[in-house]
């Protein structure tokens, strides 16, 4: 019970007048640049997997490939999805789902890589 | 003694002894507190009773401890089952809708009953020409799917002489319920009688090719294999009531298995 | 999908009258939470392309290098410049440069349309060598080959579907825009646009090498 | 200001808005309207698949032909089992008391998204009207089990296809129910109402959302794959094309085993409510029982392996997915052992609603204890695909979901109708029921150990005995059933009125008349302390009137914004 009533007595006025936004208008506006930016970085790692591609790596192919994949998708969603702004709840929920969906890899090559 | 069937059923009894402990711990003072602390008798609930942190961790612990422990003893069946022995014989399964078909080391054939030698290690290699069906001998505690496109194994050691069922525990479409089959243990003589002698009366719909005259012996016993085919071979099912009946029709659909049939 | 953040608002005007309540981060978070689902609706067919691989290695390098690379790598530049000028249309918005926001939003739709036409050459073209399920081309290859198209034309299928399903939310925000009901202080259902967009890109960005480049 | 005044008094049930009469109803974007709408349409699925078991049990009554043919019987399990799992069991208890009881315990007006409540309920519509033709075009109802194993569905001439695209559908339902109940228990909790403030019922419908976002779309796909495969021949899951069976299975369990967790843990939920109401004392362990539900739902993910103990899966991952399926047991039997340490010292009113509790606790726990023997490797491969495992899930199913399904009309029917219903008629329904339900499923564990495989039409005699002693339960069984729903009937047209508390709830349902007015509150309450205080009050429930809300200005997202 101690736990449960662990957070401070609620002054109501507290609650009713601290200011909050439920919206989000106009704060962080990003410029044009940064974007451009991030577009060029893009456009480069995707001429570098076709690159990389046409050189012969033999297994390292595969992960260079994902690798690449794997920072543009960082970067779209960083920057162009507004993670970056994002609250942590939002950030939190996204590790929730990639890692769930680790977790499906993990245990299906459990099976695929011992049969 | 067959050491799977023990293994699983010590198991079995593992598990349920602690499961019925616990069952009847918490049924028994799930009733006792019903009553002892009815309104009536209890008309002043303590409020500050809320939690306590050390039976959090005893009942976090202890049944971690207990399913450890079933854990292992699952384990341990399992290990038995997957450590096929080196010298076990060979059968190979094939399921089909909806008839087993077993197929002898020496390319004997033989539908429906699996006759086994008393006393052997028997390792089977569990295939499919259409849909999953799945090896079941409850007798021996052993099941298996026949996957198509892949080959599965499984092992049990024949102890005892008897007449044992099969059944196909994967649905399988219609006559799944009628795709049994009988083990039939024999004594080693009758058995290495029985697999030599060449089959003549054959399903008509049997999977693979009519055995070859050039027969291979049996890996564990070097007997000589004479060719005789005055006799049938098919052994009747014994069981009281014949599982195996006519099916109405066969559904399959048709228009798929023309498609896929390049 | 445009209900998303419009439903808090008026719910609460029919039911009260009293004042507007507008929820843009409950209308973000509840467009994540979408977006997760996309992502494992796909993630389930990247579980089986990768499974396959390990399966069919050979046989997806094979049929791998049939592909036509180019077209791949073009599409991926289109989709890449499309989530561009969607970040930029909610930049412009911010700064209340309408017309601006509008242009960036009909150049995104002109290089979803783009992507499709190149991707309807592409596979008429496959199918018109026989490899499609059933073909008389695909008969021949091998188990591996087989599954590879199999997979190609399912997840490059859905993948097309979601940018067309993504051209008409794009296409409806637009609607609002030009409407004055998304402005610069209310953007949400643009920026929840926005983020189906990225998503679609971020499909293809592993698409593309995974179906175009390992052979 | 008007219209909003009136809705402040005038119940659910009568308030005529923009739209009267049935109209009122299909076009409501009220949650509590909505959830009543999604409570005929799963109970009448209810019945339907109810009575499709009654006919399965007919059928083994005999070995060989008893009232059906075998094809007759294929098609009737599958449609048994896929519309309890998909129409029924999931969507039970969110969608009916979800929807109708979560808004109001967190002292929300509606859901975050009311239009999107609404579409999921005709989505629900859609998947089940699909169900329905299925059964009547291009070759009669599917025959695959609810399993949908390939090869066998691609290849069986049945209808499969589109109870698939049934499947399907439904699936999308319910992650959208997922996806509103996430935001709304984010975003709209009362001020003053933190996460441990918060009952425990939506604590377990935010867990189970959870699963329903994040596992559902894996199941879409399947199923979509399903379809394409039939109609194209894509190969992907087709052995004769190179396609390999056992990964469908993977794919079709990776949703399936978080599905039965979206299957009991709302239940778990109200009993977590239910408990406390009637000891009149704070629930034991809170905290423990909250995040356990979550617990669950992150293992439940991480087991589904156990499925396919036999399929032909390595023998490591065989082992790795039973040991972690052990690792289950222990979030829930943290539950259970709180819930009966609730008891303890406790001041207990023993009624319906706590009857069916205590029977849930018994009953379920057999289901899940004997799901330990079918989580030990070596026990498993013995009868798995026997009556064994479907005792388990029967037991756990409908021992424990379906119970609790049973108590939580019963304990919120006061709420949602404003009638009471017979107190006594409904214990001694409980009575029948439990002896019905045993008679008629321990049986099935006996079955299955002797080694009769499950989906079988036709059994050899020796399993004859048992399967008459079932039969013979599920006709007590129904008589159980059929009383209890009686008697519910019986209350909803002649019951005598029902209080506002007549059980001595302490959760915010409580605080509001029954049935609660179209707006649930007149004002937003303030939240100051647990939720199962018994001894003081934790909600203000008029801070305007009390003085508490100077600007008049109610906001209905939390305090600890965002979070
Ligand atoms: C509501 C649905 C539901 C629930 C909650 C569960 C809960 C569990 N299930 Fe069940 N299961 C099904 C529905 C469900 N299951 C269905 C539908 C199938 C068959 C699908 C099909 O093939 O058609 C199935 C099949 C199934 C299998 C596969 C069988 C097979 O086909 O071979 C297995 C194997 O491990 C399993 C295990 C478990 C376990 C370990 C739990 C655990 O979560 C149980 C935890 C509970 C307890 C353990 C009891 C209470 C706790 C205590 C009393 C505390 C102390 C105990 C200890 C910790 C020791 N289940
Ligand atoms: C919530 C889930 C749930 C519930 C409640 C039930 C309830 C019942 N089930 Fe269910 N069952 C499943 C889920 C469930 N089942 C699943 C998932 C499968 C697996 C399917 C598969 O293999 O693919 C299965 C399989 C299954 C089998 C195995 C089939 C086989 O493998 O061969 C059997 C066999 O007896 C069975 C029987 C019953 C019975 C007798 C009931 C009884 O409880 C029913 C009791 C019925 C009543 C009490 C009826 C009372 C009401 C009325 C008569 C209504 C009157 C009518 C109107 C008003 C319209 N079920
Ligand atoms: Cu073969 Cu069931
Ligand atoms: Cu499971």
């Amino acid at each position: 019970m101690s736990e449960q009533s662990q957070t401070a007595e609620l002054t109501a006025n507290q609650t009713y007048n601290a200011e909050h936004t439920n919206t989000n208008n106009g704060e962080h506006s990003v410029s044009y640049g940064t974007y451009f930016m991030v577009w060029l970085g893009l456009v480069a790692l995707t001429s570098v997997t076709v690159t990389v591609a046409g050189i012969h790596l033999g297994s390292l192919t595969l992960i260079t490939a994902l690798l690449i994949a794997a920072v543009k998708t960082t970067l779209v969603g960083y920057h162009f999805m507004h993670l970056k702004f994002d609250n942590i709840i939002i950030k939190i929920f996204v590790m929730v789902c990639l890692g769930i969906f680790l977790c499906l890899w993990i245990l299906t090559f459990a099976d695929l890589s011992f049969r | 003694m067959n050491q799977i069937t023990e293994l699983v059923d010590n198991s079995f009894i593992f598990t349920v002894t602690i499961s019925v402990i616990l069952l009847v711990g918490i049924t028994a003072a799930m009733i006792y507190f019903v009553f002892r602390y009815s309104e009536k008798n209890n008309p002043k609930p303590d409020q500050s009773i809320t939690g306590s942190t050390t039976l959090e961790i005893l009942w976090t612990v202890v049944p971690v401890l207990l399913v450890l422990a079933m854990f292992f003893y699952g384990y341990e069946g399992f290990r038995e089952m997957r450590n096929i022995p080196p010298n076990a014989m060979l059968v190979k399964v094939t399921g089909k809708m909806w008839f087993w078909h077993f197929e002898y080391e020496n390319k004997k054939t033989s539908d429906t009953v699996l006759v086994l030698p008393a006393g052997k290690d028997v390792r089977f290699e569990l295939q499919s020409v259409d849909v999953i069906h799945s090896f079941y001998v409850p007798a021996f505690r052993v099941k298996e799917d026949c996957v198509p496109g892949r080959t599965n194994h499984l092992w049990f050691h024949t102890s005892t002489e008897g007449v044992y069922d099969i059944e196909c525990a994967e649905y399988c479409g219609m006559n799944h319920s009628y795709m049994l089959g009988k083990v039939k243990i024999l004594p080693e003589k009758e058995f290495l009688e029985w697999v030599n002698k060449v089959d003549t009366v054959k399903k008509s719909d049997s999977v693979s090719a009519p055995p070859t005259g050039n027969v291979k012996t049996d890996s564990t016993n070097n007997s000589q294999v004479k060719t005789d085919s005055s006799k049938t071979t098919q052994v009747k099912t014994d069981s009281t009531k014949s599982p195996v009946k006519k099916p109405d029709s066969l559904k399959v659909n048709r228009k798929d298995s023309i498609k896929k049939n390049k | 999908m445009t209900e998303h953040s419009e439903v808090m608002q008026e719910e609460t005007q029919i039911h009260s009258g009293a004042h507007v309540h507008r929820d843009d981060e409950g209308s973000k978070m509840a467009m994540w939470l979408f977006l997760f689902t996309e992502l494992l609706l796909f993630g389930g067919l990247f579980l089986l392309y990768g499974s396959y691989r390990f399966e069919y290695a050979d046989g997806f390098k094979a049929a791998a290098a049939d592909m036509n690379s180019v077209i791949g790598a073009v599409n991926t530049l289109i989709l890449l410049t499309s989530s561009l000028s969607v970040a930029l249309s909610i930049a412009a918005l911010q700064r209340k440069q309408k017309a601006l926001a509008l242009g960036m939003l009909w150049f995104t739709i002109i290089c979803g349309l783009v992507f499709l036409v190149n991707k309807y050459f592409e596979w008429s073209h496959e199918i018109g060598m026989g490899i499609y399920p059933g073909g008389p081309a695909l008969e021949n290859m091998s188990n591996g080959e087989i599954i590879y198209f199999g997979l190609y034309y399912v997840m490059t299928g859905l993948h097309g579907l979601h940018v067309i399903v993504g051209m008409i939310f794009i296409g409806f925000v637009m609607f609002f825009i030009s409407r004055d009901k998304i402005t610069a202080t209310n953007y949400q259902k643009l920026e929840n646009a926005g983020l189906y967009w990225h998503l679609v890109d971020i499909i293809w960005i592993f698409l593309f090498p995974l179906f175009y480049l390992l052979h | 200001m008007a219209n909003g005044s009136l809705a402040h008094e005038v119940s659910y049930l009568k308030y005529e808005g923009k739209h009267k009469g049935i109209a009122g109803w299909l076009l409501t974007l009220d949650h509590k309207r909505i959830g009543l709408m999604y409570l005929m349409a799963i109970l009448l699925f209810f019945f339907v698949a109810m009575t499709l078991g009654i006919l399965m049990r007919l059928e083994m009554l005999t070995p060989g032909e008893t009232i059906m043919r075998p094809s007759t019987y294929n098609s009737v399990f599958t449609l048994h089992g896929v519309i309890m799992v998909f129409l029924f069991i999931i969507p039970a208890i969110p969608a009916v008391f979800g929807n109708f009881m979560l808004p109001i315990q967190i002292g929300a007006k509606d859901v975050a998204f009311p239009r999107l409540n609404l579409f999921s309920w005709y989505l629900y519509i859609a998947g089940a009207i699909l169900a329905i033709v299925s059964l009547f075009t291009g070759g009669g109802a599917a025959d695959t089990g609810w399993t949908f194993y390939v090869p066998y569905s691609i290849r069986s001439a049945q209808n499969v296809t589109m109870t698939t695209l049934a499947a399907f559908v439904l699936g999308f339902s319910s992650i959208v129910t997922g996806l509103n109940f996430v935001v709304t228990i984010h975003r709209l909790r009362a001020p003053g109402m933190t996460w441990f403030r918060m009952p425990l019922f939506p604590w377990a419908l935010y867990a189970t959302s959870w699963i329903q976002v994040l596992a559902t779309p894996i199941i879409g796909i399947t199923l979509a794959l399903i379809i394409l495969e039939r109609l194209f021949g894509i190969g992907v899951f087709d052995a004769s094309l190179g396609g390999d069976p056992i990964l469908y299975q993977h794919l079709f369990w990776i949703y399936s085993h978080p599905a039965v967790y979206i299957m009991i843990i709302p239940a778990m939920g109200v009993v977590s409510e239910i408990l406390p109401t009637f000891s009149r004392k704070d629930i034991f362990g809170y905290k423990q029982i909250a995040i356990s539900s979550l617990g669950i739902a992150l293992i439940g993910y991480l087991v589904w392996g156990h499925h396919m103990f036999v399929s032909g899966m390595s023998d490591a991952s065989r082992v790795v997915f039973s040991l972690l399926t052990f690792l289950v047991a222990i979030p829930t039997g943290v539950k259970i052992f709180n819930w009966v340490a609730t008891l303890y010292k406790a001041s207990i009113k023993f009624s319906a609603p706590l009857y069916y509790v205590l029977a849930f606790i018994f009953i379920f726990s057999i289901g899940g204890l004997t799901g330990l023997v079918l989580g030990a490797l070596s026990t498993d491969i013995h009868v798995t695909d026997t009556y064994f495992v479907v005792g388990h899930f029967h037991y756990v199913m409908f021992g424990g979901m379906g119970i609790m399904f049973f108590a939580t009309m019963h304990y919120w029917f006061p709420k949602v109708f404003g009638k009471m219903y017979s107190e006594k008629i409904a214990i001694i329904a409980c009575t029948v029921i439990i002896i019905g339900f045993n008679m008629l499923y321990f049986p099935f564990f006996i079955l299955g150990y002797m080694g009769m495989p499950r989906r079988y039409y036709d059994y050899l005699p020796q399993f004859q005995g048992w399967h008459v002693l079932s039969t013979v339960g599920s006709w007590v069984l129904v008589s159980g059933i059929v009383f209890m729903f009686g008697n519910l009937l019986y209350a909803l047209l002649k019951g005598p009125k029902a209080p506002m508390n007549p059980w001595g709830g302490t959760t915010l349902e409580w605080k509001v008349p029954s049935p609660p007015p179209l707006e649930n509150f007149e004002e937003i309450p303030v939240v100051t302390g647990g939720p199962y205080v018994h001894d003081k009050p934790t909600y203000i429930m008029h801070p305007g009137k009390e003085g508490l809300n100077g600007n008049g200005v109610v906001k209905t997202a939390n305090q600890e914004n965002a979070i």
